[in-house]
């Protein structure tokens, strides 16, 4: 077992004890795949305890009203984020919720745009990664051997690749014109420790007897991975998700500000650089710049906390803190 | 009377209520005594050893008392009990393979720990190489981490680490379920050495094999559903059980000479009752093949012969 | 006529990331099981045993020697040929509690196989036919049907897969210490199924560590110790006159009921001297020796 | 062990190559004549430009030798230290640039990530045995870890620079002096530094309280730690074991942060006018000074490469397992 342990640990060395593994964005503290409780009771529980969960509730209502916020709001509007309606830098008001720029936009208007660009980017991103992440892991992970050699020099490249810099240096020559194409690379670039979580949990779950037998059953490799190791994983995995979508919405934010954002389309990162741009700082505008990034800050820091919700949803032991 | 305990109730909380998992249990460990305390999964022989020494979280002190050397056992209060612990009671626990701290050396935290405790580790140390002699352990262990010992040496560095205060209690917990047949029989050989050597006073061996404990045991408890079925000198307990659980137990034992197709063993019908709510009466009543009306009342643990304690009314 | 035979079976792991080292786990196993006939193999943690089963069920690549089941060689088998042997060679483990997808009910696994290996039978058809499997291994049908796992106890998930076994064409079951997490006062009626099945006509590959139960439901014995059979032949030669060292060691140490260990135990057997040659040590590869009828030791020098 | 280093080396060695290659690659990925469309890029910014970079692409890019033989010459360009001429700042040679911003963007990468790292953990691991603490720790820690690192910086900045008036807005020193090894002008940089420093140590500390926080509590379920509790072992012993183990993992964490903190570094330059990398390769992009910005990214590359090693030594000497585990201990 200590040959199968350590081939395990040597590319993760670090690794206390049991497999931690933490998202580059915020040390998640799950240990092994939570030791078999049960199905049916499980998910009874999982329900039971989510729906208890201050953390999960709290969280899930203000990621789902910042949702409702930028899927609905902008229908609203009858003109544009970027068309000059207003008086030039007025405060918040009756009338423009959140003020107006040195402009006379409305900043109302370009926030609830940008939080749509903002779930969008988090989504897509987050799901891109999610994917490749959990293919790679899988595959890693159940096959092993040579694949898993290769796959895992590949997902290390990748992981000591500082991903910002490539981007900017992609953003810069390609030219990224939509938030989808900005979600493709965010993503193609940030799924390697996704890869590394799912690869060991899943060479903890390729020893279990019901992956033997499975076989004995006759199945393959791809219907084990699907049917009987991934939906073990499956509280996991979502976790693993909220994870990535926070990552994304934040990278996406840092390029935009830098100003290579997608063109045409208003983000909160976008409107940071543009208040930034435009002096909004010295001019006392905070109405401008506060808004976009304490809207990141409550999406992104409502998943976490919902992601530590569910953490002790789907772990007993840490509910009894 | 060294150990005396005193009908100890220990629930574990769970969100559908309690589980009594250990329901009542009144019984004695002499001086010098080592105890097998057996049973199958879900009897209470884990929660009562563990109750001993350290309650977790989970687990409740229902009812009852401990009494260790003519002197109560605070073995609800967490705190107070830690005076007693290692000292007094002591404890080889089920997971000895990774019982030790990965990043220390382990000379280092033997130190370490003896020092929180108020013993000077080079006081000890000559004891401490001695013994590790005494097991066949190099003393180099002790500038080695857990890692560079094999399964068996750490079973046997965690046997005199829990030892090394000579405590009067020492409670054994599985410490041979997980080893060959050939190393099970020196670590439990060892057990014996230690108390013949008076480096513990008496011991209780929790175990689900009876065949094993029977090798090395005074007396056998045996417990069933949380509760007490039978308690009597080793012996006793395997050529003469009076408690029909026993019986039946050790009947369906296969051992080396018995074959299937020359004398067929039987097992025993049904399964244990839940502990949630357990019913009220004989635990083993459905399943027990001399069960009668009295049954649906609960047997008193007594003494039916000189140290020969049973629950069952047929046995009185 | 052996239904299952392996000839010089072995296995090298290697281990490290490129392959440095390599380990033998098994080396040159010969012995075979025919129908209707229990095999133990018996052996401590290391030996080799569990390998050796899985090399069977083909979990595990052989590396040398074959694996014959009815004069195929099994290690060639792929895709449909390879369903087709599963269809006639099954596996029950260790833990009942892990063989079982904890997030699945557990009749899911008398379920999956109807796919590959009945397609042609009728979802109706084939819960009746659960039913008469579930009956055979003396399960009610409707204590364990629609339940999960941990509603179970070890003893049920355990015959549960027999009747798995059983829903299939099944001639040679490989029984990988099958009873030794169940509860004393189950396990042997889950011996007793299997030693039932067997006059049956079913052949059983019995892997285990405990003499006793080896002793007790097995015709034939073999006994693995570092990968390397050292002693082999009809139970009752191996268990009533064992030859080998390693043999009266482990027969020495198993705890018995109604037999205290004694200091002779250890002072008999410890000395590790051959045991063919009366006392005298031997050197070089060890060899087996037919010591007597369908009774096999290995001694070094032969 | 030797083969656990040869083996991080590869990686590393292998991980340059790649970033190379993508330098390389990525231009030649664009539709059209490379060479043309820099130039014309750069002549409308930089007429000046043109002659020595129309001559350093022929070194490289010589369009008339075959891909292969364009890639090697890149690499030599490369391994002499020549990285092109910068367009922004036509003449400066591009490393020369870039190595005058270096020691900035150090300066507030390599306080703030280890003061970070101690102070997290150490309040981590207070968070994980009290209650109260714990209650304000953590929501507090997942809000700084959520928060964008250009945002927080925006919101010091305002508050204490421009609003309060106690910090300088931005730049590296002072407007009015020239550098120097003087009191003034040391103190001057200290001022600049500090608000760039504090947005990045504050991000950073609420990921590693958090993490901290969890691990402990993980590592007190463990075996040992029951065992040590059942021996009446102290809580203050198991508490310091737990914390000592729980440090590996999280010094896995910083490894994986690595790229992170510096994407945070880039962007808090930026808003502050910081004179490191960050500001640098903002003015790149806004100077279409592609060399600059190529040259930018290796830099970026080889200190990850750099760090990520650093942490592999470090992890080595604290976490006795990769020593035993390497030289074949029986386990």
């Amino acid at each position: 077992m200590s040959d199968l342990a350590r081939a395990a640990g040597e590319e993760t060395a670090p690794s206390a004890g049991g497999e931690v593994v933490s998202a580059p964005a915020v040390p998640l503290a799950t240990g092994p795949v939570a030791a078999a409780a049960p199905g049916a009771r499980r998910t009874r529980d999982a329900l039971h305890f989510a729906l208890r969960n201050k953390k999960v509730v709290g969280g899930g209502i203000v990621v789902l009203a910042f949702l409702a916020l930028g899927l609905i709001a902008p229908l609203f509007y009858d003109y544009g984020h970027s068309e000059y309606v207003g008086p030039q830098s007025s405060g918040p008001s009756g009338e423009y919720w959140f003020g107006t720029t040195t402009f006379g936009q409305d900043v109302f208007l370009q926030f609830v745009h940008g939080i749509r660009s903002t779930f969008l980017v988090g989504l897509l991103g987050g799901g891109l990664a999610a994917l490749i992440g959990m293919t790679i892991g899988f595959v890693a992970g159940y096959i092993g051997g040579l694949v898993d050699e290769a796959l895992n020099m590949l997902t290390n490249i990748v992981l000591v690749l500082p991903a910002l810099a490539v981007l900017i240096i992609l953003h810069t020559y390609i030219g990224i014109t939509s938030v989808p194409s900005q979600a493709l690379f965010i993503g193609i670039f940030s799924w390697p420790w996704v890869a590394r979580a799912v690869r060991a949990q899943t060479f903890s779950l390729r020893t279990r007897d019901f992956v033997d037998l499975a076989r004995l059953s006759g199945m393959g490799s791809g219907a084990i991975i699907r049917r009987e190791i991934a939906p073990n994983m499956s509280s996991y995995l979502f976790m693993t998700f909220i994870l990535l979508f926070g990552g994304s919405v934040l990278f996406a934010a840092t390029l935009d500000f830098i100003g290579l954002g997608p063109t045409g389309v208003m983000s909160l990162g976008l409107m940071m650089n543009n208040a930034v741009h435009w002096s909004a700082l010295q001019l006392g505008l905070w109405w401008w710049f506060l808004p976009p990034g304490l809207g990141i800050t409550a999406i992104v820091g409502a998943l976490y906390i919902m992601n530590v919700g569910l953490d002790e949803v789907f772990n007993p032991k840490l509910r009894e803190m | 009377m060294s150990l005396r305990v005193d009908n100890l109730k220990v629930y574990y909380r769970t969100l559908r209520g309690d589980v009594k998992a250990l329901d009542g249990a009144t019984f004695t460990v002499a001086d010098g005594e080592i105890m097998g305390l057996a049973g199958e999964s879900g009897s209470g022989k884990s929660t009562l050893g563990k109750s001993l020494i350290r309650l977790d979280t989970r687990m409740r002190l229902v009812e009852g008392g401990v009494e260790l050397d003519g002197k109560p056992l605070p073995i609800g209060d967490q705190d107070a009990m830690n005076a007693y612990r290692f000292k007094a009671v002591s404890l080889i626990p089920q997971y000895a393979m990774s019982a030790l701290n990965p990043t220390r050396k382990i000379g280092k935290m033997i130190s370490e720990l003896l020092g929180a405790r108020g013993v000077k580790y080079s006081e000890i140390k000559p004891e401490l190489e001695r013994r590790l002699d005494l097991v066949g352990l190099k003393r180099e262990v002790l500038n080695n981490y857990p890692i560079e010992l094999s399964g068996g040496m750490k079973q046997r560095m965690v046997l005199v680490l829990s030892t090394l205060l000579n405590p009067s209690l020492l409670i054994a917990d599985e410490v041979t379920s997980a080893l060959d047949v050939s190393t099970q029989r020196a670590v439990a050989e060892t057990l014996v050495e230690f108390r013949d050597r008076e480096f513990v006073k008496s011991m209780i061996v929790v175990t689900h094999d009876i065949s094993l404990v029977y090798q090395i045991a005074d007396t056998i408890m045996v417990m069933y559903a949380g509760k007490l079925a039978e308690k009597a000198p080793a012996d006793v307990v395997v050529n003469a059980p009076r408690h029909p659980y026993t019986q039946l137990l050790i009947s369906s034992l296969p051992e080396v000479g018995v074959r299937y197709a020359d004398r067929k063993l039987a097992g025993i019908p049904g399964s244990p009752p839940g502990l949630l709510n357990p019913p009220a009466g004989c635990r083993f009543r459905d399943r027990c093949p001399l069960a009668f009306a009295r049954c649906v009342e609960e047997p008193p643990f007594v003494e039916v012969d000189k140290n020969h304690h049973v629950a069952c009314w047929k046995a009185q | 006529m052996s239904m299952l035979s392996l000839e010089r079976v072995t296995k090298r792991y290697r281990v490290g990331a490129f392959g440095g080292r390599e380990l033998t786990a098994v080396r040159d196993a010969t012995f075979a099981v025919k129908a209707g006939e229990v095999v133990s193999l018996i052996g401590e943690s290391g030996s080799g045993k569990t390998t050796l089963g899985r090399m069977v069920l083909r979990l595990a690549s052989v590396s040398g020697g074959h694996i014959r089941f009815d004069g195929t060689d099994v290690s060639r088998l792929k895709g449909r040929k390879l369903a087709g042997y599963y269809k006639h060679v099954q596996g029950v483990f260790q833990d009942p509690f892990s063989t079982y997808n904890p997030i699945f009910k557990a009749d899911r696994v008398l379920h999956t196989i109807r796919p590959t290996f009945f397609p042609e039978v009728s979802a109706a058809e084939w819960r009746k036919r659960i039913d008469t499997a579930l009956e055979s291994v003396r399960l009610d049908p409707r204590q364990v049907i629609d339940k999960y796992p941990h509603q179970l106890s070890g003893g049920q998930l355990q015959r549960m897969l027999i009747a798995r076994a059983l829903l299939l064409d099944i001639k040679l079951l490989v029984a990988d210490e099958i009873i030794s997490m169940l509860d004393a006062s189950t396990r042997i009626d889950v011996l007793n199924l299997l030693a039932d099945l067997k006059e049956r006509g079913l052949g059983i590959l019995f892997i285990t560590h405990d003499l006793s139960l080896g002793h007790y439901i097995s015709d034939r014995a073999v006994i693995l110790r570092r990968g390397v059979v050292v002693e082999m032949g009809t139970t009752d030669k191996v268990f009533g006159n064992p030859r080998h060292p390693y043999t009266r060691t482990l027969l020495s140490s198993v705890p018995q009921m109604h037999h205290k260990w004694t200091r002779a135990d250890i002072a008999r057997t410890i000395d590790g001297s051959c045991a063919i040659h009366d006392g005298g040590a031997c050197a070089g590869e060890p060899q087996l020796v037919e010591v007597d009828d369908d009774h096999l030791v290995g001694c070094a020098a032969h | 062990m030797r083969r656990y280093f040869a083996r991080k080396v590869a990686i590393y060695l292998l991980t340059f190559f790649v970033a190379v290659t993508l330098n390389w690659l990525i231009p030649r990925f664009m539709p059209g004549d490379p060479v043309l469309r820099m130039l014309t890029r750069t002549s409308v910014s930089n007429p000046d430009a043109i002659a020595p970079m129309r001559e350093y692409y022929n070194n490289v890019f010589g369009l008339d030798v075959p891909l292969w033989r364009q890639y090697l010459n890149y690499w030599a360009e490369l391994l002499q230290g020549n990285m092109g001429i910068s367009v922004w700042l036509f003449p400066a040679p591009v490393t020369e640039v870039i190595l005058d911003a270096v020691p900035y963007t150090l300066a507030l990468l390599i306080p703030s990530i280890l003061l970070s790292w101690y102070a997290g953990n150490k309040v981590g691991a207070l968070a994980a045995r009290r209650r109260w603490l714990d209650n304000t720790v953590l929501p507090l820690g997942y809000a700084l870890t959520a928060t964008p690192y250009m945002w927080i910086a925006i919101v010091l900045a305002w508050s204490l620079a421009i609003i309060a008036g106690i910090f300088p807005v931005a730049g590296g020193y002072s407007f009015d002096l020239q550098p120097s090894w003087s009191l003034v002008f040391f103190n001057s940089l200290l001022q600049h530094w500090f608000l760039p420093f504090l947005s990045l140590f504050l991000v950073a500390f609420g990921g590693w309280a958090i993490g901290m926080r969890n691990m402990i509590i993980y590592e007190l379920e463990a075996d040992y730690a029951n065992y040590l509790e059942a021996l009446g072992a102290p809580r203050r012993l198991i508490r310091r074991y737990a914390f000592r183990n729980a440090l590996l993992p999280q010094l896995t964490g910083l490894a994986l942060q690595l790229g992170v903190l510096v994407a945070g570094a880039l962007v808090t330059e930026i808003v502050f006018g910081y004179p490191g990398l960050g500001r640098l390769i903002l003015m790149a992009i806004q100077n279409q000074d592609f060399f600059l910005l190529q040259g930018a990214f290796l830099f970026i590359v080889i200190g990850v490469l750099i760090a990520n090693f650093v942490i592999d030594i470090v992890y080595v000497l604290v976490d006795p397992r990769t020593r035993t585990g390497m030289t074949g201990g029986a386990a």
